[in-house]
């Protein structure tokens, strides 16, 4: 028994929208793969992925199965198991639009949403190429005049809202609070976003708030609107003090991708099987 | 003694790039970079000036409690003394291209992307450049897309830069002043012309130039019997290949 | 045994130099008395103490102690035990100076300095007359245009860099992390300060690092300078989990600050006591 | 029936206005806000409009996680559907004054400071003006010093002002357009004619001024059984005074 309104994976897939902005957690922060299938079988179309701040074979699936329209991102890569061959294949055949970033921007693009500032600054950047193309920055003159640097430029990112973050995680409790523990990224993702889903491992019959120490670790429900319970959901991915990355899947994946008819194939096996299971309690 | 292997010459090499860091970073996709950190670390561990080393893709090996953004925050703040970037192409006045190759956005050939490198190029005051693949493809006379720029002019805020390239055939420091880099050290096992030869864009020659260390057979146990297995957690592809095979 | 060399209380107020800008931590998040008596005890003066985002009886013992030279908080109150006497006193008799702000301002100029940038936007403040007090701030044009608000007017605020946190915990671990639970402005705090000590409770004989739940709630021994061992290092205030606040002390606390006479004997008496049990191990 | 205090009744009347909020927070040294808040998250605890309340200086009835900073960037997202302002003076504006009486920066009277309150009511939809006493010294026709203003140009980003005014005597309301308080209802053991006469500022009239209302029984005994011993926990002063003496 919990006191709110368990949801499926197939219901959380279904309440992503075409063309909305998604926020996509990193590797190391919880990839939601079992409503990402979801979301592929679906057919949605037109995503728009707003990675915090790289993506892996998450961004590479949706990308490969034609549901992203534009990616902003630090990175896409499969890390040790080498680069992202759909990726590389959508920016290279201009299939996809890319909005190329480095990761303090994506977190403070978020962070100027959280604060409801329309703009925030960020040093660095300046005389890169990924300035160069992206119309939705601009450099200033620092308006806030030091000793030092009176004619300091300083680039200001625009505050970015997302549509909808799906993140797997490991435990929420019986009132829908979700453990994120050092993940803290996650809670500005949350913040910075109009609806959040959670997938995780399982669900405790406590109150977080009822430990000052896990309060700490905790996500508070008042930024959550659903959680599905769905066991493994991160695979192939690793979720910590759970499950390591699949080394075996990964290379699986990375040797299929190549190849968008391979990949295909990849796929329709990935989908027909149940890998998750997504239990109600 | 025990064949040294090549990467173990690089780790030890660029171990010894850190000797006064007090906090180290370790970026994505850093296996030989991550390995040295923590070879230096050991060895230190007895003395007064402790290292610190902070791999990312890590959960045991983080200092950080703040999220993902903390290593960014912490770099900014000046409190990390030396991180890694690497470089699809990296070019003589230490531009580097993480992006790809040809023109952009329709590349030729797609690479992962710029990740930190836009902003801890500008604030770490120690970068060390590592490319493992020394040729006229990778070090460049000028890179197709500056994810970040060697230098900077003197309105914009850099307390930090480039200071080092290492590569399997040599290691460079880099002069920010006459924006050029300077080779100090090569691999025994290449002449300097083969260097000249296979490096895209000029450099000052040294004449104290020295060879690579060969690691003490004292760093190689310390290597093999206590940093190979903490690598194997977090860069398990790379730990096999190399110690575990 | 800990893996660090630790301090005592009276090193800590001997570290705080005069004219120096203060990081003092609110009611909720630790205050460090026992170092505070410390530093009346050295004679401190013209410090400047930066609250956030607001102070209760440490600020005020310290303005009657003729430590402090200026004060930028939201509030210096006694909260139930009613408004702060020495406080009111030196403002009244133009003792010391304020710089009026506002909680969110407080955090934003910390957060600032945390990511290393000059300055911060902040929506709120104009038409407050605390904007009209404070030279540092300033109202820009947006520079960010959106549709809606082409002429929207936004307030900026400094960078503001701590020269000294002092906060008070329930533990630290044998490698010098400290636990923060979720106070996490102590955080922002201790990103945003130059040097930074803590006095706590207890040190255990774990490292935090080991539990990712304890890791959550980890201020890193990275950002610390020196750790005291303090019993009861907070009160009259309170520490979650440890003890509440003491409010008869604070009731006399109250009633003696309300004249400097009736302060100053009460401050020799609090002085020449030893209320805190200051042991190293 | 039992002997109602006057505190209770406005306790009870505070409850009423937050009937269609998901989300209220209390800040500092509001114990009658903060009680009922509970009363009305009590109320409602097993119907399907749930109500959470955040008491900022409670450990316990506290929903944020990532420090004291949280209140102000969730309001400023727009999560916090009513939050509560008090004032030493409040004018006809709706101006606030929480930093004391007298020309500015020496002034006659210090009191404690503005707090969150010059963004705070920007950005939160329903702020609740709540000042018990109700004379010409707190309610006063233009404040000394304003830590808030009731009004902004349009381009300055409101999306947030006061809704109400709520003193011993009466419960106003405010008109963001005419710039006015209007009186909603009045207190019993006052006629309309002293709320006059202890108000600074003008307000307007109310063909259809109603009473405060008498709490029910039952929304006594939850008041007295279940909430009173919570807000002992972090308003205990207060607590003590009204219940526990």
């Amino acid at each position: 028994m919990v006191n709110f309104d368990l949801m499926t994976v197939e219901t959380i897939a279904s309440k992503v929208e075409d063309n909305s902005l998604i926020g996509i957690p990193a590797d190391y922060s919880g990839v939601p793969m079992s409503v990402t299938i979801e979301i592929i079988k679906r057919k949605k179309r037109n995503l728009r992925l707003y990675c915090l701040p790289l993506t892996t074979i998450q961004g590479d699936m949706l990308i490969g199965s034609g549901c992203v329209k534009e990616i902003e991102t630090a990175a896409v890569t499969l890390g040790e198991y080498g680069q992202a061959p759909r990726f590389q294949d959508a920016i290279e055949n201009s299939k996809i639009k890319i909005k190329d970033s480095t990761c303090p921007a994506l977190h403070a693009q978020l962070q100027a949403t959280e604060k409801s500032v329309p703009f925030m600054p960020l040093r660095g950047i300046i005389g890169s190429d990924l300035y160069h193309n992206r119309k939705d920055w601009s450099v200033i003159d620092n308006p806030m005049k030091t000793h030092s640097k009176d004619d300091e430029k300083i680039v200001i990112l625009p505050a970015v809202q997302l549509d909808v973050l799906i993140f797997h995680a490991a435990k929420a409790d019986i009132n829908g609070n979700v453990q994120i523990g050092r993940r803290r990224e996650l809670a500005t993702l949350a913040h910075a976003s109009k609806k959040v889903y959670v997938t995780v491992e399982e669900i405790v019959n406590e109150d977080f708030f009822e430990c000052e120490l896990k309060a700490s670790a905790t996500l508070p429900s008042l930024y959550i609107d659903g959680i599905s319970l769905s066991k493994n959901g991160a695979w192939p991915c690793g979720l910590t003090d759970y499950y390591t990355l699949d080394s075996e899947e990964m290379n699986k994946y990375a040797k299929a991708a190549k190849h968008q008819e391979t990949f295909d194939t990849y796929m329709e096996n990935f989908i027909s099987q149940s890998f998750y299971s997504n239990n109600l309690i | 003694m025990t064949e040294v292997l090549q990467p173990e010459i690089l780790i030890s090499e660029i171990s010894n790039l850190l000797r006064d860091d007090r906090h180290v970073a370790i970026g994505a996709a850093s296996p030989i970079p991550g390995s040295a950190a923590l070879l230096a670390e050991e060895e230190r561990r007895n003395s007064d000036s402790k290292l610190k080393v902070t791999i990312l893709h890590s959960q045991k090996f983080n200092n950080f409690t703040d999220g993902s953004r903390e290593l960014f925050d912490a770099s900014a703040q000046g409190r990390i003394d030396t991180f890694f970037l690497g470089g699809v192409q990296i070019d003589g006045e230490a531009n580097i291209n993480l992006v790809g190759t040809g023109r952009y956005p329709k590349l030729e050939k797609r690479f992962s992307g710029s990740f930190g490198s836009a902003l801890m190029y500008f604030v770490v005051p120690k970068i060390i450049l590592f490319r493992e693949e020394h040729t006229p493809r990778t070090l460049v006379k000028k890179v197709d897309f500056i994810s970040a720029p060697g230098i900077s002019p003197p309105n914009v805020y850099r307390p930090g830069g480039p200071k080092y390239l290492i590569t399997n055939k040599a290691l460079f420091s880099f002069n920010k002043k006459d924006k050029n880099f300077k080779i100090e050290k090569i691999n025994p096992e290449f002449t300097l012309d083969e260097v000249i030869k296979s490096t895209g864009f000029e450099f000052k020659t040294n004449k104290n130039l020295k060879y690579f260390n060969m690691p003490s057979q004292k760093r190689i146990d310390i290597l093999r019997n206590l940093i190979a297995p903490k690598v194997l957690n977090f860069y398990p592809q790379f730990a096999k290949k190399l110690w575990f095979n």
